[in-house]
Order: C-alpha cells, then structure tokens, then sequence
C-alpha cells in the first residue's frame, strides 16, 4: 500500500503542478491511524495525502457538488467506486468532463470498528505485516489477522475490474470475494417470516434515523429527499414507531433499486452497525433472478431494470407467492 | 392394457405438440418413404391427435419410416412428425419385449465401416 | 377462557386502475357478485400509479391487506403501464416478505373490464385470506391503532 | 378553505334500498370541511343537477362530492353541471356508493358504514383538489405522410382533399410502391397501372401535396399538432426542378448492369434511369453504385447529353425541415426473403419465382413486355405451379407466423390470368387452406376452379428439385392421400411479406410501438385500429398488418378523416389529469424518461436561484402537457417525488388512503 | 459502600425493576444501547460506550406533547403527560452524567420543560466508573474524573464485583431494596482500580487537548478560514448530534393517527439542511456554515451563556461514530495548531 501511496501522491503533485487539474479528491490523514477523512488537495497544499487500508469512503460521491464548481478535479476510486461513479454519469449528476479518474489498486479495506469488536480496544496504531494487523493499545500490543479486520463491504466485494478510469495504478493482483456476495441474503431468505421478521425487527429497533446512509450514499442524490419533504406523506426526522423503522429503509432501498451498485457505504458508516447492505443486495438478488443479471454503474448507458420491463417479466404472485 | 400405450404416453414420448398440426401435408410432400408407408406421416399426426392408438401400433408404416427427419425439418409449425412415429415404434417394441434378431445371433462387428448404432436401429425397424 | 369479544374486523385496500380494473369492479357491481364490504377500492388512473409508499402507507393506516389490480399485460391503456408495475411490484412484495411480512398480505391481480366475475372471485379469495391471517401485526404502527 | 357539498343520491332504490341515504348525509354533513349534505332521487336528472347548480350557488361552495354510480357513468355529467354553476369541472369527485357498495352488499348496516366510508373518501381527495385547466395548444395545419404507396397516396389525397397541406416522403425514388409493380388487381381484375397512376398524377398536380422523393425522416422533435420533422433529401445527382423525365441521358448510359428493382431484378436497367414510365415525379435518378462518373470520375456522358443541364454530380444529400400537425405511418411491406427455404429451390432455379416477380414476368412494361416468358430460357412455360403459405403461418423459425392474408386472392387471380391468356397452360396450386373473407373474393376464387379449370391441390409441396429441366414439385395430396410429383416449367412462391425494414427506425424516432412481427402496434386493435398510441401519429397498410388494397385504402383514408379531423382543430384542448414537475425537487437523474411511453418528458438546464443572491443551472425535467396521456409511471419512478399528477396527486391518494383506513 | 457478587446481577436489575422501570445498557442485534430491563434482555454494564447516549431517558428521541382527538367537526385537545412515577437509569458513565447537567442548564431554565423536568425528577441515576476507557475518551479535558462519577449512586465493577455507593437520599433508599443481595465492603479494590485507571487517563492521545483556544473572540474564531476545509467531508448526517449526549436540539412535528393528530418532538440534528428551516429559507445554507456552527455551539456560545461549562463533556462517541472521522477533537487541534495557517 505504501508504494502505491507514493505513486498516487507523485500523480496527484504532477497532475497539479502541471496544472492539468486544479484540485485533488483523496484521503486525508487523522489524528490516530484510523480516522481518515476524505478531503480535496491544493497545489499548495498536499499535506496529510494519505491512502491506507483505512480508507475505505467512496468519494465518488463529493464529485456531484465538486464537478460544479468549474475546473478539473482528479480523483482517486476503488474499483468499487468507479462503479458509482459510472451510475451518477449516467444521471448526469457529474460532468465527466471536468474529473480525470485514477483507478487505484485495493486490496480490501480495514474497520476499526471490527477490532473493536473483536476485543481490541484502546487503539493506538495499526500495521500491517504480510496478512496480520499488529495493533498497538492502551492495553498492550495486540495480533489480529487481515481478513478478521476487513470491512463489512469488503468481505464480499463485488469486482476487481474498474469500470471506468483514465488511467490506473495497480501493483498487485486484486482479489474479490464476488462468490460470497449473495451469502447472507440467501441465509436470511431460508429463515422462516417469523425469524427474518424478529432479525429485522432487531437490527431496525436499533435505527436512529441519523440519515448516514442516506447521505454517504452515492444513489441518493436527490436535490429534496423525500424523507425530508413534508409533503411526501412519509416524512420523519425520527422513528417515532417501528413502522417508520422499516418503512425508512424499505422506501430507501426501493428508491436506489436498480441503481445501487452495492458498494456498501450504508453499512460502513451506519453507527449502529445495522447490515443495511443487505437490504439493497436484496434488490440486486431479486433482479439478478428475475430479470437477468444486471450490474448498476457497469456502463453508464445501460437501462436500470426497474425502469425497464419485458413482456415475459414473471408475475410477483409466481416470485413472491402472495396466494396460499 | 398397460398405460404405456396411452395416448398421452406416445404423446409424451414423442415430445412434440400434435394440436400445433395446421394440416398443411408438407410432411407428406417431403417424405422419402411415403409411397411405402401404410400410414402416411401427416396421418400419424392427425390421428395420434385422434387417439387411434390402435391402428398406429398395428402400422406398417413405422418400420418404413427412415427416420430422416425432412418432415421435421420442413415442418412450418413446429411439429415433429417422426418423432410421433419413432414414439409408436418404441411403443410397439416395449410391447413386444424383444427384438427381431436376438443378440447372440449378431456377430460382433459386421463391418467396421458401418456404425453399430446404425446397425442396431436397423433391427429394430425391419424386423418382422 | 371467555369467548373473544371484540373480533378484529379486517381491512383490505384495493387500487384499481381506471380502464380495465375499475371498470371490472363496477361490472361485478352491475352483475351483483358481492365480495366483502371490507374491500375499498381507490381509483387510479393505471396501475402504474401506485408508489409502493402507498401500500406501506395503507398497512400503516391499519390495513391487513393491499391487493393491486390492473389490465391484463399487453392491454394497458398506457400501453406499458402495468409492466411496469409487475416489476416495481414483484421486487416490493418480494422486499416485504424479505422483512418477515406474510406474503399473502399483498397481491396484484390483472382484471379487465370484462372480468366482474374474476374481479369479485379475486376479492373474496384475498379477503378469506387475510380473515385467516388476521389482523396485520408485522407492518403497524401503534400510533394508528387503539 | 375549502367549502364542500356533498350530494347522495338514491337511484331510485338502487342506492337507497341498501343505503341509508339519511344516514349517510348525517354522518357526511359533520366532516371537516363539509357545509352542506343533501340526498336526492336522482341526482343525474334534470332536477337534480339543477339542485346541486343551486347549492353550489347558495352554499359557495368550492367542491362538490357526488355520492352515486361509477365515475365512469357520470363524472361527466357532473363535470359539466359543475362548470355550469361556475364551479371548475375538476372540482368533482364521485363517490362509486352503487356499483361498488349498493349493488354487492345486502345488509343495510355494512354498505350504509362503507358508504360512508367510501363518501369520506371522496371528501378528503376533493379538499386536495386545484382547479385544473386543460392545456390548449395550435395545430399546424399540414401533415406529413411516411411512404408513398396507395396507403400514402390515399391519404394524401384524402387529407389534400379537405384542404390541408400534406408532404410524402418516399424513400425510393418514385411514389407508387408496391401497387405500381402489380398486373392486375383482385377480385376486378383491372390493370393496377391503370387505376393508380391517376392517383399518383393527383398527387402531383395537387397544389396541397409536396413530394419529398429519395428522402427519408431523419429527425422526429415535438408532439400532437406541433411535430418537428427533419427530412434528408438524399442525392439523386439530378436537379429535380430541370430534369424533365425526356430519357435521353437513360440512353446515353454507357453503364447498363444495374439491376431493376421496380422488375425484381428480373433485368436491368442504365446508372442513371426512371424507375418507370409513370413514375412521379418522372425525374432521372443516378445509382451511385453504378455510375462511372461517380465512381471513377470517368464517362460524364449524361451531362453532356441532357438538355436541360439536370445533372449534378456533386449534389450531396441535404435537409429539409417542416412543422406537422399529424402524422401518417404507410411504410408498407416486402416480400420476406427466402433463405431459409432452400426445399423450394428458388436460389438454385430461375424458373421458381415469387408472386411479386410473376406479377413483372406478367406486367406489359415488365422484362417480358408482358409475354409469360420463363426467366431461364425464355421459353412459355406450360405446367405452372404455384406453392401458397411459402413462409406464412409458419412457427418453426424460418417464416412467419401469421397468415400474410393476400396470397390467397393473388395466387387465383395469377392462375386465371394464366388460363385465360395461354388456355393450353396446366395450372396447379398447393394450398393449405383458402381463405377467400371479402366481398366477391370466394366467388372470384371459385371461378378460377371451375370457369378457368385450375387445378387446387390440398397439400404442401415438399421439395422442388430440378430433373433433366423441369422442375419436379414434388408434394401431397391430402385430400387423396398421396404423394405427388409434378413436372413444371414454372413454379410460382406464394411469399409472405413482412413490413418493410424501414418501420424500425421510423418507430423509434416517432416513439410508437412495433410488435414482435414489427407492424406497428395500434392504440387499440378493436376501438382505435387507425391510430399510434402516441397522439397525432396514425397508421395505414400494411405497416399495420397484412391487407390488400381495398383495405389499404380504406385504412387509409380513415387515417385521413383522422387526420383532417385533428387538423380541423384549431387548438388542442388536453386531458388536464397530466404529469407535472416540481423543478426544485428534480434533480435530473432521468429514470422518469425511461418510463414514460410518450416520449413526453424532455430536460432542459435552468437557472436556479440558491440564496445569496446565487444562481445554479440545474438539469431538470420537463412534461409536455400536451403530449403527456396521464398514466402516473414517472410519479413512481422519480425518488425525489418532484413528478406528481394532477388529478391524482401523491398527497390526494395517501389522504384517500387515510381515510379509507379510519375506523 | 457495598458489594454484589457480578453472578447476583441478573438478581438486582429483577429486584430494582420490581419497583421501577429501569433503564440499562442491553445489547440488541450486536449493539449496546439504553433499554428497558426485562427478563430477556442481555445486560452489557461492561461496555464502555452505548452508541446512543443515556439522554434518552429525560429527553426521548421521540416524544408527545398533546394530542388533538378529532371527531367531525370537533376538536379536542388531550394532554398526554402522564403523572411521574420514579425510574432507574443505570450504567451512566462519568461523561454522560455530566451532560445531564448540560442539559439541564438548557432545560430546567426559564421557560421550564416541564416534560424534561418531570423525567429528570422522577430519575435515579445509578452511575458506573470507567474501569477501561478507550483512545477516544477525554472527559477529563473538561475535568471529569470517570473513575468517580456522581449520581444517586455510583458503582464499580471491579474483580468479580459491583462496587455501590450511595451518593443521596433517593440512592440510599434504593440501596435498602437491594441490600439482601448485597455484602458490606471498605472499597480498597475501587481505590486500586482508581489508580490504574488514572495512570491509562495520562496516556489517552486526546488527555491534553485545549477547548481553551476557543476563548478567543468569537467573530475571529466565525469567520476563521479553517472551517472550509475543516468541514469538506462533512456529509450533513445527523450521527454526532444524535449520539452526543448534550445536543438537545429538537423539531416539533405532527402525526396524523386515525382518530386525531398527535403532536410529538423529537430531536434534531444542525447538521441536516434543513434545520431551522422557515419560509424565509434556511439560516444556514452550507455545511460548512452548519458545521460550523454545531462546534461554536458546543464551544464557544454554549460556554459564554453557561459560565464557561462547555457542551462537550468527551465522551468520544463523535470521534468513534462520525462516518468520515470529522469530529470536536479534529476541530480543537485545528484551532489550536499553527496560528500561520
């Protein structure tokens, strides 16, 4: 990861010196060794350019207000993150014109959260050795495997492929966990309507309605979100009974169908850990088996399935039951 | 009677939909062995659509057919008349349970440029 | 143990599209086949129109049961107005059972205009349905309930 | 505030026999927003409607609820009573208390209870009514017809008839189509030049009618009555307004291998030709593909030989642009090809030809002059057979599944005309069924059986192959179950036709539907068969499905009544229950384009302003009011909410919603 | 002060929820949070940090205020406060106990609320030392000492044990209702964990941060530069308002029921765009603005109003939950960084 830090900072101070882009979208070093922000960098100001395994944050996203702004920008994506980048273009949410894309090398991101977990408190520093995490604590030095360490997202990441970039810096293979990626939603579909009704009950109960997901999420654009608009007849600034629980997420996820590229945001940075994702890969599932496979932000002029339709669609009494 | 000489089990066999039949003849137009044919193959159709079991699994006419396929191929609506009559063929050797020639009566190779399977289909169909 | 008092009176909501489903429904009315007085029809203009906020909206109010009706497919009067709502459908209802919500507490049906007899065949299967299922507990909220 | 009447009627017993009407009007009378309840007898009489005029104006009222029968019998009526008391006509809902509540409940508690509930219903989507207006839009007074066969000549005529400017564009050189390539025509059997080149002469003397020939629709921009079209005049490399049709530069062409498409390709033709004597407009035309001056810069013999200096090798394709008010499909059809039939052996004989080819091997201005002369040797055949349903009801893949309807009628009307003019020709048809609907079509079949002796064999052919020159057709005889083998000079293709391939590309730029056979699909196929589902696009021919022309033209100029009925217009007045954008709320993502089967939503970039005296462009939706039918599919689709329909608000359903669950 | 054996917990939360409802951290679906003691719920009085804050108990995320009960025409308005009865709130940490008093001075002052005020008074507060606190702590940067919090009672869970000390009437009382399970102790263990504890406080990364910078004038520190680029990543979620124990901000709302309307608060968070919004717009229209002023607030207006009592009480729940790890500790180390830049 170091070399390729050096690598993306040599392009980004190239790139600006030049001034081939006038700003830089990446990843910006915290106070402790996990806290990294994403952030824009200046000619003048590279300072604290940073990419590690804990920079996990999609930024794809910040382009949609960055791109206004006029003048070039180069960006830093994982492959999963050039996905979402394709699907805003193809909602004309970014000019594509104004951003250079570098697609850079991932080999799965860390959480904190996860060796918190696991018992690892008091962190200190992390690093790296080969496939171990040696994390320095409060509470003395601790041993943790990689993998054990890897973000909720990453632990069924999608594709190594960038599905835009304008150039690229990889070293090393990249690996992905796409066979894993239907796992949970197919065990949560074997369970009884009891059980995935209790599971779900659970996880929601725990919802605060701090809109995280929604406002990391790279499929919810939206100028006034409905959830915000009084007029909607479903706005709510809190959960003020289960059913808002459910109705939020379940309405949020329908609203990104078809366009969430499940690059796993909303679980990243969801306080109460709630598997969000979950949710929407259910959506990708269904339409994967109902429609045929369909990859959101794979080309910026495929057609959403769920604007779409053929005439032989299956009927949701064939899909769902819905009839005893 | 066994039900394996229903109607719907020569139906099944043959796997082709007999109600598809728009009776055009075209089957019939094509056939190679048609002058031989007691029962010609657009009549095996019809008739199989009739339920006139009988008088199919006593016809000649299956051990003529070449089972060449024209009228298959040439079929403008999808119907497969040759698999009708290799259905009724089948059906009339499940019947008898066994074949015209036994099998210790066949040398082990007749010819080595003549495929075996060809051989074996040709005792099925023209033992009488 | 004393006998239930107070038996829960089921609700079902149904949205009709204008041109085929709605007009089925008044075709029952004109041919007299009755279906459960707890069947309320909204009229939309196609089925397309349902947001499936609507139907979430209608369990919140108390409703046990939303069934969708619309053209046959191939008929809409839109032309693909229902294809559309097949999809948008199959994935919701699929999503709500996802949730643990009881499957056959929503359904879309394709009635046309012709069909008063399927229509009122259709409401009084869904509302044998849901009295079987009772009172819907999965998908309340208290605050509408008392 | 809003201030709501609401009136119950009893339909005589209808209602009231069900109903407690009283109660009903009690129970309604309390509701927010209510001030005043009446039940009446009959509310749609005359009585009644003047009782509801008279509360309206004696209760200001704002709203009015009707509790009665379906909207679909008499929203209308209340509509319209409505407006005549100076209340706006959507400012009406019914309550359907019959059809839906008095008619399929018996007891008198539990439809009088969903009567009420049903009539509240109805209060809470009317308190969210507004006033709607129907948008009014111009008509430009000129239509535009695609394709120039008798489907587009009829129309033409017919709309030019009425008054009304019209253009044709024809994408091949002349207009006639495939009318202009037939003999005769069935069940008259009059010459088909005869009766259609008045026609197209009409056409071009019409001073209503422009012909755009050799031009395509390249670009297709606006909505009913308002349709921008860009036309591409493709280069024929002579100036249609001095060429003067004389033929000398036809002569003159040294070239002479085209192949002629007006005959089939049975001859050939120079570079630069007429397509034929009667073409409109008679102007030359040069075949690229051909011509040694376009392609080698060497000969020019026909500029220097033509008069009138017409010729131009440099003209390049150039573009015309033109408003329609209307728009008239007649792309027609071909024959399909026959690949997939190699069993009839039309590839490897010359002798096997389609009826199309037959009818130029029969036309006086066709290869033959008109003599029936076989295509190999040039010999008068004397056994002709013809094979009808030659890829017509065919499912297995290589055909087409549908019956392409004519074949029948032109396969008799070839074997009587064979008959009749070489009597010593033996004449045989392979047929699978005939079918002979329409008016004097059985007895014109059954005249070539039995006053021309034809011989109608019942059966398919299944292989035509060649024997020492004769074509063996060898095929069955159903009716006497055999198999037969006739030795024939000529064999004859009844084809099925498809629509011409150009229908794809018009259907996508005109944003209306083909089906899987590529006719284009109807607005509806019993009630609206003339007409697109997009407003102002109609249909004629064969574009549609199969027909001859009799039928042709009567579609035709049904699309012409169509046509002038809307162009009488001189506004459009819209359904007002249309989609709207709120261009705060949009942020452009452009998922409700893709849904709309209208074509109706466009986006435009506008200014916004976002505070301290800022401003923003913002890609935004835009509806057509006019072109919008009002279906609700972009209100799902859009996430933010910023597409609601008027009439059927988001906020009116969820308040229906609310109301139908209070208890 | 006394000792429960950790084995007789399950015994004690039963015996105080005999008498009152108590609130404690319990794990749900993985994540510890205030709850409602039942038989069933898994009581985790280990974890340092519930993800939401104990606010919840005097301030609800959601609340009603009064219901309007429509019937035609008729409009009726019923009071839904409920006559107090006394809770236990237990497992408060030495931060989050702190911020009661944040709250209180915004709360129990002119115009009093009377919502708040009646929970407040009906709570007993069961505090508990930090016996393990983590990188993100730094309460005691705002002078808190989590090893010895205050509260109707305070307890340690130290070896085994849960250490209780009465610190009021109202604990006392409550000590009496669990002394059969309980067993008198001179608290020599507590003072050990005290010790080891205090020693783990030095060494905290953010133990010598300095809010003092934000002493500075006010104007100065509004319009300073740094706010820009301190807020660039911000995505305007409400997560640090919503897991802070002090914010208090709140939205009124109204519920549409089936037979009225209810009208509820609940909390609102600054960094949404739509806070404070009216019909003139929104007072704040960036994020950097909102951002901006959720940290002024907490440091620096909050103070000026309050007698220098910041509206951070360091409980680092910010720093652990903010989803693109901008927080207070970030802002302050700004602020008193390099004066250059």
């Amino acid at each position: 990861m170091q070399k390729i830090e050096e690598l993306m900072y040599k392009r980004a101070s190239e790139m600006l010196e030049s001034g081939e882009v006038d700003r830089v979208i990446a990843w910006k070093k915290g106070e402790t060794c996990y806290d990294v922000s994403p952030a824009t960098f200046t000619k003048d100001n590279l300072e604290g350019f940073v990419y590690d395994a804990f920079c996990g944050a999609n930024l794809s996203k910040y382009l949609v207000e960055e791109s206004k702004k006029g003048g070039k920008i180069l960006v830093f994506l994982k492959p999963c993150d050039t996905y979402s980048f394709n699907q805003l273009l193809s909602e004309h949410r970014i000019k594509r014109e104004n951003v250079y894309v570098i697609g850079i090398e991932c080999q799965g991101k860390i959480d904190a959260n996860k060796l918190q977990k696991k018992g690892i408190d008091g962190i200190l520093s992390v690093e790296e050795k080969g496939d171990k995490l040696t994390v320095k604590t409060l509470y003395g030095d601790k041993e943790i495997a990689f993998e054990e360490a890897l973000s909720v997202k990453c632990e069924t990441c999608k594709s190594k492929e960038f599905a835009v970039s304008d150039e690229t810096i990889v070293l090393n293979e990249m690996r992905d966990n796409r066979e894993k990626r239907f796992e949970a939603v197919e065990r949560l579909e074997k369970m009884t309507e009891e059980e995935r009704y209790a599971f779900w009950q659970a996880e929601l109960s725990k919802c605060i309605r701090c809109n995280a997901c929604r406002n990391v999420c790279p499929a919810c654009t939206c100028t006034h979100c409905v959830f915000d608009n009084d007029k909607s007849g479903i706005a709510g600034k809190a959960n003020a009974d289960s059913f808002e629980e459910k109705l939020f997420h379940i309405i949020r996820s329908y609203h990104v169908a078809g366009r969430c590229t499940d690059c796993g945001e909303c679980s990243r940075v969801c306080p109460q850990n709630i598997p969000l994702h979950l949710i929407n890969r259910k959506y990708i599932k269904d339409m994967n088996e109902f429609y045929g496979e369909y990859q959101a932000g794979a080309a910026v002029t495929a057609l959403n399935p769920i604007v779409d339709f053929t005439k032989e669609d299956v009927e949701a009494a064939t899909v769902v039951g819905g009839k005893k | 009677m066994s039900d394996i000489f229903t109607v719907e089990n020569i139906k099944r066999i043959s796997g082709t939909d007999v109600r598809k039949c728009m009776k055009c003849g075209k089957c019939s137009g094509r056939c190679p062995a048609f002058d031989d044919m007691d029962i010609k193959p657009h009549q095996f159709v019809t008739m199989l659509g009739q339920g006139r079991v009988e008088e199919l699994l006593s016809s000649k006419a299956i051990f003529n057919c070449l089972s060449c396929m024209a009228c298959v191929e040439r079929c403008p609506r999808g119907v497969a008349p040759a698999n009708v009559i290799e259905a009724v063929r089948d059906t009339v050797e499940r019947m008898q349970g066994g074949d015209a020639i036994k099998a210790e009566d066949i040398p082990a190779i007749v010819d080595e440029l003549i495929p075996q399977q060809l051989l074996m289909s040709a005792f099925r169909k023209y033992k009488k | 143990m004393q006998e239930i008092t107070t038996t829960h009176k089921p609700l079902i909501v149904a949205f009709c599209c204008n041109w085929c489903s709605y007009a089925g429904a008044d075709l029952a009315g004109s041919s007299r086949l009755s279906y459960p007085a707890e069947v309320k029809i909204i009229r939309v203009p196609c089925s397309c129109r349902v947001n499936p906020i609507f139907v979430l909206k209608a369990f919140q109010r108390g409703a046990d049961g939303v069934i969708l009706c619309g053209c046959h497919p191939g008929d809409c009067h839109y032309s693909t107005g229902n294809y559309h709502t097949r999809r948008r459908m199959a994935l919701m209802f699929s999503m709500l059972n996802y949730f643990g919500i009881e499957k056959e507490r929503t359904r879309i049906e394709w009635v046309s205009a012709a069909e008063g007899a399927k229509f009122s065949q259709v409401m009084n299967d869904f509302a044998k349905t849901i009295n079987e299922l009772g009172e819907n507990r999965r998908l309340e909220d208290l605050r509408c309930k008392k | 505030m809003q201030r709501i009447g609401v009136f119950i009627c009893h339909c005589g017993s209808n209602i009231a026999a069900t109903v407690d009407v009283e109660r009903v009007t009690e129970a309604l009378a309390k509701e927010p927003g209510v001030v005043y309840a009446v039940n009446y007898q009959y509310m749609c009489s005359e009585n009644g409607q003047q009782l509801i005029k008279n509360a309206i104006a004696e209760h200001r009222l704002t709203g009015i609820v009707v509790c009665s029968c379906s909207p679909r019998m008499h929203e209308a009526t209340f509509r319209k009573t409505a407006e005549a008391a100076g209340l706006n006509a959507y400012m009406v809902e019914i309550a359907n208390i019959r059809e839906q509540c008095s008619w399929i409940h018996k007891d008198i508690e539990e439809a009088t209870e969903k009567a009420i509930v049903l009539a509240r219903t109805a209060v809470a989507k009317i308190l969210l009514d507004k006033p709607l207006t129907a948008g009014e839009t111009g008509v430009t007074k000129r239509a535009l017809v695609i394709g120039g066969g008798i489907a587009g000549i009829q129309a033409a005529l017919d709309i030019a008839d009425a008054g009304y400017e019209v253009d044709i564009v024809e994408k091949r050189p002349t207009i006639g189509g495939r009318m202009a390539q037939l003999d005769k025509t069935f069940p008259t059997l009059d010459c088909s030049a005869c009766i259609l080149t008045p026609k197209m002469v009409d056409c071009a003397q019409s001073d209503k009618i422009n012909i755009f020939s050799y031009s395509e629709v390249e670009e297709v921009k606006g909505f009913v009555g308002n349709f921008d079209v860009k036309i591409r005049k493709k280069a024929r490399h002579v100036d249609e307004t001095k060429c003067t049709g004389c033929g000398v530069c036809m002569a003159s062409c040294p070239s002479k291998k085209g192949l002629n498409e007006f005959n089939m390709n049975l001859n050939n033709r120079p570079a630069i030709y007429i397509p034929f004597a009667q073409a409109i407009p008679n102007v030359a035309i040069i075949d690229p593909e051909q011509c040694l001056k376009l392609k080698s810069d060497k000969c020019g013999l026909c500029q220097r030989k033509c008069g009138v200096g017409a010729i131009d090798y440099k003209q390049e394709d150039s573009f015309v642009e033109r408003k329609y008010g209307a728009i008239v499909v007649a792309t027609g059809f071909r024959p399909i090809k026959l690949d997939n039939f190699n069993e009839f052996g039309y590839a490897d004989n010359k002798d096997v030809v389609t009826s199309l080819e037959l009818e130029r091997l029969m036309n006086a201005a066709g290869p033959t002059k008109g003599t029936l002369l076989r295509p190999s040797d040039g010999k008068h055949p004397k056994v002709i057979t013809f094979i009808q349903c030659v890829g017509s009801r065919d499912v297995s893949g290589c055909g087409k599944p549908y019956c392409s309807k004519i074949c029948c009628m032109y396969t008799a009307k070839h074997a009587m005309l064979i008959r009749e003019k070489y009597p010593d020709t033996e004449v045989h048809v392979f047929y699978i069924d005939i079918r002979t609907p329409g008016k004097n079509y059985d007895e014109f079949y059954r005249r070539a059986v039995e006053q021309y002796g034809v011989d109608y064999i019942k059966g398919m052919v299944g292989k035509v192959y060649n024997e020492n020159g004769k074509l063996m057709v060898q095929g069955s005889d159903l009716l006497d179950n055999k198999q037969i083998v006739i030795p024939s000079d000529l064999v004859v293709l009844a084809t099925a036709i498809e629509p011409d391939p150009s229908v794809r590309d018009i259907a996508t730029k005109l944003t209306i539907s083909i089906d899987t056979n590529d006719f284009l699909t109807e607005a509806h196929a019993k009630l609206r068969p003339v007409e697109s589902p997009t407003a102002g696009v109609f249909l004629a021919g064969v574009c549609q499905g199969p027909k001859d022309v009799p039928e042709t033209v009567s579609q035709a100029s049904a699309c012409a009544s169509k046509v002038i009925g809307l162009l009488a217009k001189d506004k459009l007045k819209g359904n007002p229950c249309v989609s709207h954008v709120d261009e705060n709320m949009c942020t452009g993502c452009s998922q409700c384009e893709q849904v709309c089967p209208y074509g109706a939503i466009t986006y435009i970039d506008k200014e916004f302003r976002i505070g301290g005296g800022k401003t923003e462009t913002r890609r935004v939706a835009s509806v057509n009011p006019a072109v919008c039918q009002g279906c609700g599919a972009c209100t799902v689709t859009c996430p933010s909410g910023a597409m609601d329909l008027y009439g059927f608000s988001s906020a009116q359903i969820l308040k229906e919603v609310e109301a139908i669950c209070k208890r | 002060m006394i000792k429960i054996k950790v084995s007789l917990l399950d015994d004690l939360y039963k015996k105080i929820a005999e008498t009152y409802p108590l609130y404690l951290p319990v794990e749900v679906a993985g994540e510890v949070n205030y709850g409602k003691y039942n038989s069933d719920s898994k009581v985790r009085l280990d974890v340092l940090k519930t993800v939401k804050s104990p606010k919840d108990a005097f301030f609800p995320q959601s609340e009603n205020l009064v219901k309007f009960k429509v019937d035609g025409q008729k409009i009726e308005v019923i009071d839904v406060r409920e006559e107090a009865k006394p809770f236990v709130v237990m497992g408060v940490r030495a931060c989050d106990y702190k911020a009661f008093d944040v709250l209180d001075r915004v709360f129990l002052v002119d115009p009093l609320d009377t919502y708040y005020q009646t929970k407040r008074e009906a709570g007993i507060v069961i505090t508990a030392a930090c016996g393990r606190p983590d990188e993100t702590c730094f309460c005691t940067v705002f002078g808190i000492d989590p090893t010895d919090p205050k509260g109707d009672v305070t307890t340690w869970l130290v070896d085994g044990y849960l250490y209780w000390r009465a610190n009021t009437a109202k604990g006392e009382e409550l000590t009496k209702a669990v002394s059969s399970l309980a067993e008198e102790t001179d608290g020599k263990a507590v003072d050990k964990q005290k010790e080891e504890v205090k020693k783990i406080l030095k060494k905290l990364p953010n133990a010598d941060i300095k809010p003092e910078v934000f002493d500075e004038n006010m104007l100065d520190l509004f319009h300073d530069k740094k706010w820009q680029k301190l807020s660039e990543a911000c995505l305007g979620c409400g997560t640090c308002t919503f897991v802070c124990p002090t914010c208090q901000c709140f939205d009124i709302k109204e519920f549409i029921t089936n037979d009225g309307v209810n009208r509820f608060r609940c909390w609102d968070s600054c960094m949404y765009k739509d806070f404070t919004k009216t019909a003139g717009g929104q007072p704040r229209p960036t994020q950097m603005q909102r951002f901006r002023q959720r940290f002024m607030h907490k440091l620096v207006y909050y103070p000026k109003n309050n007698g220098g009592l910041y509206s951070c009480v360091g409980c680092g729940r910010c720093v652990k939950k903010c989803p693109q790890h901008l927080n207070i500790v970030k802002v302050i180390k700004a602020f008193g960084g390099d004066d250059n830049e």
